[in-house]
């Protein structure tokens, strides 16, 4: 029951919540630069994957896409915390 | 002081190439990054470069503090963000050391790692009205982008 | 087009990065040197370059045709002679590719292999009054040179 | 005797004779970036260096220095023919 656990910032408090940010055709395919999902006690990084990709557009997902915690490159087992910034990042293209 | 920037309007190398220029340096390597006409076989016209703004800013002067530290260099380095022309600067590193062989490395490092780390995405439009997200570990070198005219 | 060059006003990257640049070119390397301040452990106030000058072109000239014919890349370079003061550019290098690699590995090759095969002296003028012809080749990295107050 | 076999250019034939082009320190010592000197035949680079270390100032020159004939880089066995420049290049030092 995906809506059981989708929570818009509106509705979230920030300290039970994970800010989620989607960039390039992540973002073009969930129609949507960002979500702020609550959070469960020892949600990782791959369990919001999991969850977004049961969104609208959301297989544009890899199940282990390049993803950074408040702005450093971290890896899909990395366990979140209440007021994260968690950002799901396409194939990178700059230079 | 900051030397690694996104910026909206055009990069300029000569400025960075000032900013790591010191008497004690004599050796200075830049790498300048244009946008090209073709990718994998595919005539571009133009393109436009997005970002994930404060982490790309955050890791290129990580980047550019490794380089520093790695070769006793002074580095500088610019991205160039929103719609660019075919000819237009993207990226600019310019890395100023005491001597060639660091000024190289050091220079190499910064575009490299900048390639791999820094969250920025490219998507280009095409001769055929197509549009694209440049992705490296796609087949063809992109995935096709909403708002293409074209095939 | 001629693209090697002994010049005697200041040398400007910027130029050479316009000589090599071309829509289908997306990285261009350059290489900047400069009169640095010291030279092995010496305080250096300025210097002067010398040069045999047909053979230095035709030499620049044969190196900028080995590196565009090894790497398909275009390449300008322009080396000063006469009087420098301490942060003057000495020797610019510019090399445009498809690609980078093949950018930095042209724009390494020429200044490598002009160092190396291109007739071209320094003299510096040292912070204790002496001269010094600058030799890779002996033990302080310069002999004695006519001309100097000092020691 | 040196002197039988030095021809300064004023005195030398063009067809006999060799131009040497002296620079940097070598030119310094020397007190002169160039020499014309009468050819015989066979006469290679080598034989060119041993007459001019002779001269007053010539030992700064190497038994074996870099040297370029008509421009391009040579070695000392190079064979010299009438017309040619022989450059005796010291220890480069550009860029």
């Amino acid at each position: 029951m995906p809506g059981d656990i989708w929570a818009m910032s509106s509705t979230t408090s920030a300290a039970a919540s994970v800010s989620v940010l989607l960039f390039g055709r992540y973002a073009e395919a969930l129609r949507s630069e960002r979500f702020d999902l609550a959070l469960a006690p020892g949600d990782t990084v791959a369990d919001v994957v999991v969850r977004l990709r049961q969104l609208p557009g959301g297989d544009v997902l890899p199940l282990r896409p390049l993803c950074a915690r408040n702005q450093a490159h971290c890896g899909p087992e990395t366990a979140l915390a209440p007021g994260d910034e968690l950002a799901l990042l396409p194939p990178l293209a700059g230079g | 002081m900051n030397v690694a920037h996104l910026v909206t309007t055009p990069v300029d190398a000569t400025r960075l190439v000032a900013r790591v220029s010191a008497p004690e340096r004599g050796g200075i390597a830049t790498f300048i990054g244009l946008v090209r006409n073709h990718h994998a076989g595919r005539a571009v016209l133009r393109l436009e470069y997005s970002a994930y703004g404060p982490m790309a800013e955050a890791e290129m002067a990580r980047i550019v503090e490794e380089a520093e530290r790695k070769w006793t260099a002074r580095v500088a380095v610019e991205h160039r963000l929103g719609a660019l022309d075919v000819g237009e600067v993207a990226v600019a590193v310019a890395a100023a050391a005491p001597h060639r062989d660091e000024a190289f490395a050091a220079c190499r490092y910064v575009i490299e790692e900048l390639k791999r780390r820094v969250p920025v995405w490219k998507k280009e439009h095409y001769a055929d009205g197509s549009v694209g997200w440049v992705d490296p570990t796609a087949p063809g070198g992109s995935v096709p982008a909403a708002g293409g005219t074209g095939a």
